[in-house]
């Protein structure tokens, strides 16, 4: 966390030792970037807070959206780079391992991250939640869904992403009633195998590769293999309507239990209708918004808008039927706001 | 303009079936036909002959629409016509059996001889009829086999009766055949002859190009012959006979010199009991002197190829050993065969010979590159000289090392693949049909060629379905049938009698 | 016919395997499941077989079941064109792609492969551009429309027969009579194998290799559809990754050869069968996600390897049955 | 050389319009950023032309890439392996990949499509399993190694040569001098052209297919050591993922025809070099990402049809002449 503060230190628009486009300077409108980890729903939304921002705050932002994964990430950065701008918030796919392309935009701009945190780099500091939690507070729904226990399946894109794996984790931990690990102490539960302690079983994971009717077919097969499955949680924003979907089909609709992630409209739908038990929400439109309203400042050398400790929380929202109507006026106003 | 030489074929009062005026056509590189004019009249055998890449086929294809001129006049029955495409030809009536085999081989035999004429009900394809009407086909050219075959179990021969068939039936008033008989055997040849005839009686124009001026004297009413691209002359009935034609194409008379026999000594080559897979349940054994030329003659589907192609190493050998020189030679690995001093000419030029899209230079030094590289690594120099060389001993027209091996006529091609093979100095030459689709001219050359090797002391031993040939250059002549050498015949014994007794299966003359 | 044996073979034996292993894989539902699959990814290889026979490829098929799928559904909600005008526009737009691909590759005497990669890239760009990267779906309207997708025709026993399946059944008929029995069809066998030979004899080989991008975009179409209303979410940035690869796949197992001339659509379905077969047992015998492509590649070989072995073992018969007959002659 | 004017000229074209609308486009940071990527996809090309030439086609250079990547990261972090060891593994691993495929498609005849579609699957599954789906990277150690991939050659004015181009001007001039220069090379084009004729004419024909397979996935694995220690983060599902069809697409750029017997590397060179720069171009010149597979298409389809243009222009010129001559003659 303290990274944020030592970095900032240091003058933003840093000696370019080989050459790098300087930042362009106070005149005309600030141009920054707005990186997300992939094409999703999901960032659409955070598209939206950013364009409202950009109106709020006067600054041009450009949204880059890399479609294959970390060598479009590492080239789209390149790009911004070589180009000249002034300021970047970034969505690491690989936080782990990509911090030295982090590093290597501070050396010219400020960088901050979000969504998913790279603790290690010299990003200045993190808008998002931790996934963990949010994977915890899922388990709860699902505990809440299921009081008496049952079976419960997971699906999600791709499970090397940290935040995959962070999420998948809480919802275990939490469903097995497990305790909170310390921080980054995370245990990690391979595939493949079937856990399951008191009266509830997580049978297993299933991976889709971002392939959608993989994904329906998955849910599907999860419920033709264990006739007795009662709960079905979707990590990602688009798995939920799948298992949404394959449940309509199976006539199941309620019978079983869906769990989600994220306010993909089916899923919204479906918690009205009372299909879907109900979704935890990133809110990512405070996403986008944080992240350009931040920028902005950094990149007019104002420290003061880095929040303290270098961590900008974006709560989570548990959406059950109950608030799901307030919830989804709330969010065609913002995606209004950003058009 | 050209002098056009009257005729006195049949029927010249009536408007010509078919005729062309100065038609002139270039490729890139060769300047194909110059003003040729032609002329077809109705149950006419019009015999067009000359040297390789005289330009036959390009007129041919010319008039079939497979090629569009650059320039000249086009008539059906004194109606100028414009045939652009082959579909306006067939449309005239106009069908030609191609010089090269031009089937396709995932069908069966019935519907290559339908293709593109198929006999349908609305947009269905009508298989009874087309089966019996094939059948009846097959049976007019003499081919014994169901229409229901796969084409691709047929040999080179027996594909080309099927071109020939789907000529025929395809009701044409003009067909043309590009050597129909460069891969037919005696055999199958007088069959074609009487084909033509019944053709003839039915008022139906034929062209009939051919290198075996044999076959022209028998055939032909009339004969134009083309020189480099150029109308150099005509024939009529009463004045058609070998020298003259020969004069008119090479502009020369060709000296035929008879040569001794010769090849005595240990054999250099020593074939014992070999068993090839098309007849695993025949044996063949024979040997090959250093300097004699042994030729195999036999009927089409005879197992000759079968033979050179497992000698040489091509096929696995179901069974018997090969020896060069006292040393066995691993069968099926021409690679091997090579190393033992092995060379084969094949039988399809354009599949196993030619690398078309290849420079007739590389062609010629493809096989020899090893033995003359440095570490591996080609010799320039060398190469483009030994290239020059070749190019020059055989006398491949345009001998220019960088054309494109498909722009060469079909003779020229031939000797670019002899070239290839002389390039490796063998001691032993295997050649399939050698002068298939080549000129007298050329021939000649090869012929010279072979006896020069023969001299120098290579064995070498050929399979010919022109007897004339068989009897001009072998030694000894093994004959085949079904798979087996039904008979060995001495210089002294050899005549066509002895050789199609032998063909047809007849017992052993000793 | 026997080309099949092989692949028809292993089809039998993971089914045989699976439903042994997990009784739950002949359930009613999960046949269910399989056949739409099964009849959604045939369809598209049918496509494909059309354009392998001519001796051609296409890679595009995977963008245009994307942009065929996003711009249905954009229409249908963003635009709020009519069914029938929009489902016009989006076959009449597929196939335009086939028609042109045939052109460059007739005309222009491009290679497939060149052009069709353009394709890949260039179709799924456009979906990407048309939705501004939204995902699309049809939320609870248009379910009449989806029927053809999701409806089921009840029979016996809970069992139902997917919509889809009807749709791959009449498409699969007409290209079986198209290719065996008619003209055409049988001068497209012919121009796979030997496109001179073809043209020699009169063959209209440009307007048929034209014909069969067509259809093949055609098909893709259809397929871009009904995934769409499968799914009812559409990402235009991935609906259909790949597929064109599982559909030349398929058609490849099912006996068709890249070097065309060869192909039955008997054997494009079953090879389209043996894929989803595979992928859905994976699953029902919960294997992990992460092993299924290891597992489907290694079959795939194992297959295609079978079926070699078996064809080799067929000639060696014929030669010694002949071998024998020789000796005795 | 000539058939290299059309794409040659659509590389500079794109260049001088680029630099003209952006000057940043040439300044010293990205220009670095373009060669180090062509040089890695350079690379693989080189390896995808190879077997190009020789009539066939290698559909797993994405997996083999991916497999290798996760493997040495795999066993560098997690096995703890030295870096010698390490590397020959997966140069092994690689190389035996291409010598499977090499036997398959000669000895068991399998058509290299279906082998290597194999293969894309299998390798990608292997990659997932060995990691078990775990992403994999090297975090800050090994930086001496990754020079391979990250490290400059400084040159005068703040601009420095990455160390991958000096990887690929070595590999492309020993790729370079075998096609052209060795007796192996010249035989491998033969047999690109007409095999059969090749294997009449005593060439080692299957050993020389194996040789063009094992080099092909031997550059892959090249490849993927590069990528990982570039990228420092791999994940075996996603690393390489579509990389194939750009190698095969750079090489077909470059001039080589899938019928075979036809390519030259430094074509191969540009045709990758044409790539990097219209996905650099894109970047550089802030065109929204989601037009960019719409662009790239259009532009290498645009690129390929005025090559085809260029060429028959010529053709006509030179016939025209021809007869003009004919006509004096
Ligand atoms: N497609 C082509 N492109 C370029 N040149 C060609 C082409 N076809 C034929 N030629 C050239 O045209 C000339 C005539 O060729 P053609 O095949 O008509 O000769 P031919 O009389 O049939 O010879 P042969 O008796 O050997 O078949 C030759 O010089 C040949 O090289
Ligand atoms: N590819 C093949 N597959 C099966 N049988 C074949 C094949 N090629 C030839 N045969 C058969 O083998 C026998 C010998 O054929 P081959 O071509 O050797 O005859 P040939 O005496 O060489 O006649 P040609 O004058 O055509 O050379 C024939 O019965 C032929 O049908
Ligand atoms: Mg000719
Ligand atoms: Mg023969």
């Amino acid at each position: 966390p303290t990274a944020g503060c030592k970095q900032s230190s240091e003058p933003t628009a840093a000696a370019k030792p080989d050459g790098a486009a300087p930042a362009t300077t106070g005149g005309k409108k600030k141009k920054i970037a707005y990186v997300t980890n992939g094409v999703d729903p999901f960032w659409n939304t955070a598209t939206a807070g950013v364009r409202a921002a950009e109106k709020e705050f006067g600054v041009e932002c450009e949204v880059l959206m890399p479609p294959k994964g970390i060598v479009d990430q590492k080239r789209m950065v390149e790009g911004l780079l070589a180009r000249g701008i002034d300021g970047v918030a970034i969505s690491p796919i690989d936080a782990k391992n990509q911090v030295g392309l982090i590093d290597a935009i501070a050396e010219r701009c400020p960088v901050i991250t979000h969504d998913s945190d790279a603790p290690d780099s010299k990003r200045l500091c993190f808008i998002g939640m931790d996934n963990y939690n949010a994977g915890r507070a899922a388990g709860r729904l699902v505990k809440e869904a299921l009081p008496k226990g049952g079976k419960v399946m997971l699906f999600v894109g791709r499970l090397e992403q940290l935040n995959a794996q962070q999420r998948r984790q809480g919802v275990i931990d939490e469903v097995l009633g497990r305790p909170v690990p310390a921080a980054g102490k995370l245990s990690y539960d391979p595939p493949g195998k079937s856990l399951s302690a008191g009266a509830y079983t997580v049978v297993d994971t299933r991976t889709d590769n971002f392939d959608y009717s993989r994904a329906k077919a998955n849910a599907q097969d999860a419920m033709a293999s264990i006739p007795d499955l009662d709960c079905m949680v979707g990590l990602f924003a688009y798995n939920a309507p799948q298992c949404l979907e394959a449940a309509r089909e199976a006539g199941k609709l309620g019978r079983i239990k869906i769990v989600s992630f994220d306010e993909a409209n089916a899923v919204l739908e479906g918690i009205r209708d009372g299909h879907v038990h109900g979704t935890i929400s990133q809110q990512p439109y405070y996403y986008g918004y944080h992240s350009v309203r931040i920028l902005k400042g950094l990149a007019n050398g104002d420290k003061s808008v880095l929040p303290a400790n270098g961590f900008q929380e974006v709560p989570t929202v548990e959406v059950r039927r109950a608030n799901v109507d307030q919830f989804w006026t709330d969010l065609k106003k913002m995606q209004a706001a950003g058009q | 303009m050209s002098p056009y030489p009257s005729s006195n074929g049949t029927a010249s009062s009536v408007a010509p079936l078919l005729e062309v005026r100065r038609i002139s056509k270039r490729f890139p590189g060769v300047h194909a036909l110059k003003e040729v004019s032609l002329r077809l009249h109705a149950g006419e055998v019009l015999a067009v002959i000359g040297e390789n890449g005289a330009g036959k086929s390009t007129l041919m294809k010319i008039l079939a629409g497979v090629q569009e001129a650059d320039s000249g006049e086009f008539l059906v029955e004194g109606r100028p016509e414009r045939v652009d495409s082959v579909r306006t030809a067939s449309r005239l009536g106009i069908a030609l059996i191609h010089q090269e085999l031009s089937l396709a081989d995932n069908l069966d035999v019935g519907s290559n001889l339908f293709l593109g004429r198929e006999p349908r009900r609305g947009v269905f394809l009508d298989r009874a009829r087309q089966n019996r009407e094939a059948a009846e086909a097959l049976a007019r050219v003499g081919l014994d086999c169901s229409p229901e075959t796969p084409i691709a179990l047929l040999s080179q021969g027996r594909q080309q009766l099927v071109e020939i068939a789907r000529a025929v039936n395809s009701g044409a008033r003009v067909i043309i055949m590009d050597e129909p008989t460069s891969s037919l055997s005696q055999g199958e040849t007088d069959r074609l002859y009487s084909v033509v005839r019944d053709l003839k009686s039915r008022g139906v124009g034929v062209i009939y190009i051919s290198h075996r001026l044999g076959e022209v004297t028998t055939l032909a009413d009339r004969v134009t012959v083309l020189r480099d691209g150029q109308n150099a002359g005509e024939l009529a009935r009463g004045g058609i006979n070998h020298d003259a034609m020969v004069r008119l194409m090479v502009g020369r008379d060709l000296v035929r010199h008879h040569r001794p026999a010769r090849g005595q000594g240990e054999p250099v080559l020593d074939v014992r009991s070999l068993r090839t897979l098309a007849h695993p349940g025949r044996e063949v054994s024979f040997s090959v002197a250093p300097g004699e030329i042994v030729g195999i003659a036999g009927l089409v589907g005879a197992g000759r190829t079968e033979v050179l192609r497992a000698v040489f190493g091509i096929d696995a050998v179901v069974g018997g050993e090969i020896r060069v020189a006292g040393t066995r030679v691993p069968t099926a690995s021409p690679r091997e065969a090579i190393e033992h001093g092995l060379a084969l000419v094949p039988e399809d030029r354009k599949h196993q010979g030619v690398f078309l899209e290849m420079a007739v230079g590389a062609n010629t030094t493809l096989a020899s590159l090893g033995h003359r590289a440095r570490w591996g690594f080609i010799r320039g120099n060398t190469e483009r000289q030994r290239a020059a060389e070749l190019i020059a001993q055989l006398d491949v027209r345009p001998p220019n090392p960088d054309q494109t091996a498909q722009f060469l006529s079909g003779g020229n091609q031939q000797k670019v693949v002899l070239a290839k093979w002389l390039a490796l100095k063998p001691r032993v030459l295997l050649l399939d049909e050698p002068t298939r689709g080549v000129d007298v001219g050329a021939k000649q050359e090869i012929y010279r060629l072979m006896e020069e090797l023969a001299e120098r002391g290579v064995a070498i031993v050929f399979v010919s379905s022109e007897l004339e040939e068989i009897l001009r250059m072998s030694d000894r002549t093994l004959v085949m049938h079904e798979g087996r050498i039904s008979g060995t015949l001495s210089r002294e014994e050899l005549s066509e009698e002895a050789v199609m007794h032998l063909a047809t299966g007849g017992p052993a003359t000793r | 016919m026997k080309k099949l044996l092989g692949i028809f073979g292993l089809l039998v034996a993971v089914f045989a395997l699976t439903s042994i292993a997990n009784p739950q894989f002949v359930s009613a539902y999960n046949l269910q499941n399989l056949i739409r699959w099964t009849s959604l990814f045939g369809i598209i290889s049918i496509g494909a077989a059309f354009v392998i026979i001519t001796g051609g490829i296409d890679l595009s098929i995977g963008s245009t079941i994307g942009l065929v799928g996003s711009m249905m559904a954009w229409l249908l909600t963003q635009k709020g064109w009519g069914v029938g005008p929009t489902l016009a526009a989006v076959m009449l737009c597929s196939l335009a792609i086939g028609l042109a691909h045939g052109l460059l590759i007739t005309k222009m005497r491009l290679q497939p492969f060149v052009v069709t990669l353009c394709g890949l890239l260039l179709y799924r760009g456009i979906a990407r551009f048309l939705t501004d990267d939204q995902s699309q779906g049809f939320g609870n309207s248009h379910d009449t429309l989806r029927q053809l997708a999701i409806g089921k025709l009840p029979i016996s026993g809970g069992f139902a027969l997917p919509a889809p399946l009807f749709i791959l059944l009449g498409i699969a008929a007409l290209a079986a009579v198209f290719l065996n029995l008619t003209v055409a069809g049988r001068h497209l066998l012919a121009l796979g194998r030997n496109e001179t030979a073809a043209r020699f004899s009169g063959i209209r080989t440009d307007t048929l290799k034209i014909v069969a991008y067509v259809l093949c975009s055609g098909l893709a179409g259809v397929g871009g559809i009904l995934f769409s209303l499968d799914l009812n979410s559409i990402q235009p940035s991935g609906l259909g990754e790949f597929y064109e690869l599982y559909a030349i796949a398929a058609a490849v197992l099912g006996g068709c050869s890249l070097r065309g001339g060869e192909g039955t659509i008997t054997g494009v379905i079953i090879g389209t069968a043996v894929m989803r077969v595979l992928y859905n047992a994976i699953n029902i015998l919960g294997i992990p996600t992460h092993l299924e492509f290891a597992i489907i590649g290694a079959v795939i070989l194992a297959g295609v390897m079978t079926d070699e072995w078996v064809k080799r073992f067929a000639a060696r018969r014929r030669a010694a049955r002949e071998r024998a007959e020789g000796a005795t002659a």
